[in-house]
């Protein structure tokens, strides 16, 4: 897996978001013997979205295991590897599946430090393929983090690039909190740099990946690229969005946005996870309370409809939110 | 010919027809999604055949069935037309759940087949709960849920099987032992050789298995277990033997599988074995030709048609959420 | 059961919230055979919080069911039994446990009415035993309601009174839609008039519980009480503070809000859940988008800390909301 | 008195004064509860002491154990003083969690034992991960988790049994079969008459049964079990069968059980099972009266000393979220 970074002017090479699930988990199972796989179809097979191809003839059947269809098996043992000295990388084929295990992603993993005290730590990750706009339909297409944003003592991490991937998965599996690796199925076969050897991409971090004075657009994952498009368009609008990649919802980086608030007064979050509930809600309420001096506008959501999601691509596609929709959205807002 | 013979090979013919009719619209199915006129992802049961068409015939029509995402043939069996379903497939507003299941979710409410489900074992409580229902009223109907091997090591699984041996509940589970989960041979992931059946004892119900790709076994075993389960002595688990032609999903090569295996498997396909089944009782070959011939022009003007119809109007996003046909969550 | 009401001038009796819980159940009952009930010592037992007392006795075993632990078949159960013809009422003892069910309340019951394109409903109620403040620790504690909210599909009723869980119960248990009831563990033996016979009340109604003119309070289930306690102390102060009992989530009346804002201009929202992923946060989005110019400060939620809930009433206290805490942060608006 | 005799005397009065010291300080802790010293809940396992006992007596000091939120008997076998026990019970600062646990999470990491939890059947797959990470270090420990008869209900139970078996790990499954669920006799709500023992099939491993109010009994076949585990034969189940004293929490009067029954399992109580043992392999009564005065000593210590210690400091709420002692959600 090394040479699909090593061996060639990295300038001239870019790497797929897939692979660099792969290479970043590679990476720590070579730092730290203590660092294992375990899920459905992740070892001779490589993994449904092929983001642990590999893994098995490197490391051998000691450290990546296929498991039966036992969700709560799966993340249960993680946790009690986790709890004596191992650093388990627990797969859940789609996001959607957490629901199957949620038990231990509730209630268990993230309360388990502070119910006894600080006696034991939990040092995993639950890597989740998440999201939508590929026709899969009301079972497999959600994005889900906000389900675990609900629960203290979970850190959750949604990365935007391959580099991210890289970074932010060598500091979820280093970090001694349970974290939730939200990789998006919609961003898989995107390329992009790939990182030099060791990078780390500290978790609560957000990244100001495009500078703007007039409003700050706040997305993750697959709706960073939409927010980028979208600022885009609206460059030649003669607006100037500066976009936020949050990166991770836990730790929730609000100096960032903050900082760009104090900038721009303006804001609007891109989601795709449904309006309700969604994390834009907890962000914004706290731009409400302690940026609410900065604001020169109302704040807007671009958000998820709040239905299940639908299989026809024309259907689907109402309910995620498009380029379309934030341009239009920063558009109205700018006019306030 | 006897009468009875005659009998014999004509609702034998029938099962051969429809099992035929699956396989053809699955065909269509995946030449369409080659094509790119299937989107998503189908996961197709040609090899399934006769489990579907062998239960569906064992049961009344009011009885109810659930499926997983591999439920083409359970929803053509439960008298879905060729037609909706590939409609469904293709995004068009004329599909069976108009445009918002695809593949994975095919439904016909109804005619009792109360959906197909894509999280594995989620349906199984279900089928209970539709059993629970029909004692509570009364009705005589039974609940039938169907799976994969691989749903047999998740938890809905037991406590969907404890529930309905405690409440003696008249439901049937019907599992399709295709040898894998997705890529995985079910013998490296489950404790036990027969994993549906072997788990029988855990909940003191009768455990059989059957050929699957037998559609007069399938039918003999689904009866005789449906009429246990309707005179009140409770459910029963069934494992019916089976291989699928194709890959898991889409495309899918399944070059984990031994050519070894495939071939044999393929040489036992649940037409092939009706077909032989006919020939023994004397159905001609010109008739099976004419049967397929049928089948094959069904499917042809499906096809057409589902091509044919309009996408779905985009407004349908914000349908279907609520009762009252809407999605309004807040005022 | 009915002898709690009946039989004597409704004025002077008064009925504890746990009674309201079994009267409202038994008053459906009564009026629609296809009404039932499952789940863990319910029946003979009539519940572990009593809230079910007295059902198993009037309907017989034939209309109340007790299961095994097995919350995953209880659901599911329930699912498959209300797409065939029935209405269950399905009890998961504490809310915490929906996690062990949450694949159905996530991915099934809220889905299956879309994704068949309108040719299932699933007219359930789940009813649960929500909330704090009784020193049961990490796992019997939460207020769970955001995790529903997460969920399109899922209507969310959380009464603050005898009168309204009576009057929402029969509003769930009509309701065609599934509906998530959360019955909190901290009012159950709180006390109120009983409501009229055939009391209904809609869901998605908020209500207007106190009047004032300075700032609006809005609460839900256990935190409606604190926040009246703390209008009633700010009073003395000569702060009016006008208090919205929200009584649902889904529907969520923002209406009801928006209006009170326009009176008052200033909001503080009052939840039990941690501040991360609470509705709260999603409720002041909405503020701060269609009523950021009747904002004359910032907004405030006084939430719960993002902490798992402490066992030791001492530090529980410090975690869930507390009438001080709120008066504090009003106080502190009110001075803005 | 033979050698043989008196070691095998002197072993039991010890496991008899572990048994009487879990019985006195649920006694200490029951009277605390009613005198509102104790906040919240508590699931007494007065009853149960020898399956606790008999199990650790049994286990290496490096093995894991999780319990459930009836778990005191577990912690106090693995070595948790009454003090700390009593401690965390009354919400003083040294508690076993610091006051943040209670009496369903009483935990003793230090000494393995790694949690009591309050969701029935979540902790036997945390079991099964621990004994994976075992082999996966080399280390020659085992994994044991305690559980009730109403836990064999749940889907939990079935995935972690099934995968403990695929992967043949060194892990225990004891259930404390005590007849009921909560208020629910579990014959009521099970398919199978033995709830644990009897599912042992549907995953190819040892079912056993034991009488779990003889500590003696208890010891040898978690012994025996143990070192088959040990020695990478992999998991087996066993059944412990008990009754509780008190109701299933709290002031629970437990009026469900037919008095005749409670009679019959009070007869049978662990204390006095090891007792008549004792008796017959002639040690003296006030040698036990001497154990029983040593125990009473501990515990009232250990109740003078938790009522006078602090209870916690309130910014406590804010720390152990994270690794880093922290809770902070944001920047
Ligand atoms: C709870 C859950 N886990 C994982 C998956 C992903 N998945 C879909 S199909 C499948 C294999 C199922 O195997 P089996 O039950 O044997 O059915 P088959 O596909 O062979 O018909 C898996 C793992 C899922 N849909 N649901
Ligand atoms: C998943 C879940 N469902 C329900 C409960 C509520 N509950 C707590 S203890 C209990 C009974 C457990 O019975 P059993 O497993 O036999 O253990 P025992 O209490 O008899 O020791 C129940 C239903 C729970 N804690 N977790
Ligand atoms: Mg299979
Ligand atoms: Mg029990």
């Amino acid at each position: 897996m090394a040479d699909v970074i090593d061996g060639q002017p990295a300038i001239q090479r870019q790497i797929t978001y897939r692979e660099a699930v792969a290479e970043g988990i590679a990476r720590e199972m070579r730092r730290d013997p203590a660092v294992v796989c375990l899920g459905e179809d992740i070892a001779a097979a490589g993994g449904v979205f092929k983001t642990t191809v590999g893994l098995l003839e490197e490391f051998g059947p000691g450290r990546v295991w296929d498991t039966p269809i036992s969700e709560q098996a799966i993340v249960g043992a993680a946790m009690g590897a986790a709890m004596t000295g191992m650093r388990p990388v627990a797969e859940i084929m789609f996001s959607d599946f957490l629901a199957c295990c949620w038990d231990y992603l509730a209630n268990e993993i993230p309360k388990v430090r502070y119910m006894t005290g600080g006696q034991v730590t939990v040092p995993l990750v639950v890597r989740t393929a998440n999201g939508g706009g590929l026709g899969f339909g009301a079972q497999h297409s959600q994005a889900t983090e906000n389900w675990a944003f609900t629960i203290p003592g979970l850190k959750i991490a949604a990365p935007a690039t391959p580099a991210d991937v890289i970074g932010m998965m060598a500091a979820a599996i280093r970090s001694d909190d349970p974290v939730v690796f939200f990789e998006h199925k919609g961003l898989l076969a995107s390329k992009g740099a790939p990182p030099p050897p060791d990078h780390v991409v500290e978790l609560g971090r957000a990244a100001v990946v495009r500078e703007g004075g007039d409003v700050t657009l706040v997305a993750l994952a697959s709706m960073v690229p939409v927010a980028l498009e979208a600022a885009q368009r609206l460059d030649e609008e003669g607006i100037e969005a500066e976009v936020v990649d949050l990166r991770c919802l836990v730790p929730l980086d609000m100096s960032t946005v903050l900082a760009s608030l104090a900038r721009t007064s303006r804001l609007v979050t891109v989601e795709e996870n449904p309006y309700q509930g969604g994390w834009g809600g907890t962000l914004v309420s706290v731009v409400a309370d302690e940026g609410f001096g900065l604001l020169d506008a109302p704040v807007r959501r671009v958000a998820g409809e709040c239905v299940p999601l639908p299989f026809a691509d024309a259907l689907e596609e109402q309910v995620i939110p498009t380029v379309d929709k934030v341009v239009a959205t920063v558009r109205a807002l700018a006019a306030y | 010919m006897g009468t009875q013979v005659r009998d014999q090979a004509q609702e034998l013919l029938t099962l051969y027809e429809r099992m035929a009719l699956v396989r053809r619209t699955e065909k269509a199915a995946h030449d369409l999604f080659l094509s790119g006129l299937v989107k998503g992802t189908t996961h197709l049961a040609a090899g399934h055949e006769a489990i579907a068409v062998g239960a569906s015939a064992a049961l009344r029509a009011d009885d109810y069935v659930f499926a997983t995402y591999r439920g083409h043939h359970h929803t053509l069996a439960r008298g879905a037309t060729p037609e909706e379903c590939l409609a469904e497939l293709m995004s068009r507003a004329t599909g069976l759940c108009r445009a918002k299941g695809g593949s994975m979710h095919l439904t016909k409410a109804a005619t009792g087949m109360l959906g197909s489900y894509a999280i594995v074992g989620a349906h199984l409580p279900m089928a209970v709960g539709a059993a629970w229902s029909a004692r509570l009223r009364g009705t005589g109907q039974i609940a039938v849920a169907f799976f994969g091997d691989g749903a047999t090591n998740i938890g809905a699984f037991h406590e969907a099987l404890n529930l309905a041996a405690v409440w003696k509940l008249p439901v049937l589970f019907v599992c399709e032992n295709n040898l894998y989960m997705e890529y995985t041979p079910i013998a490296d992931v489950t404790a036990v050789a027969r994993p549906a059946a072997d788990r029988a004892s855990a909940y003191g119900i009768p455990g059989e298995t059957v050929d699957g790709n037998d559609v007069v076994l399938v039918r003999e075993a689904v009866s005789r277990l449906a009429e246990r389960a309707r005179a009140g002595d409770g459910p029963a688990l069934l494992e019916a033997e089976t291989y699928r032609h194709f890959g898991h999903s889409r495309a899918d090569p399944a070059t984990y599988r031994p050519a070894e295996e495939v071939e044999r498997w393929l040489k036992h396909d649940p037409l092939d074995v009706a077909r032989g089944q006919l020939t023994e009782l004397g159905v001609p070959t010109e008739t099976l030709a004419q049967a397929d011939e049928r089948v094959r022009d069904v499917v042809q003007k499906a096809v057409d048609a589902a091509k044919a119809a309009p996408g779905p109007d985009p407004r349908e996003a914000l349908t279907d959420v609520w009762a009252d046909g809407g999605a309004a969550w807040r005022t």
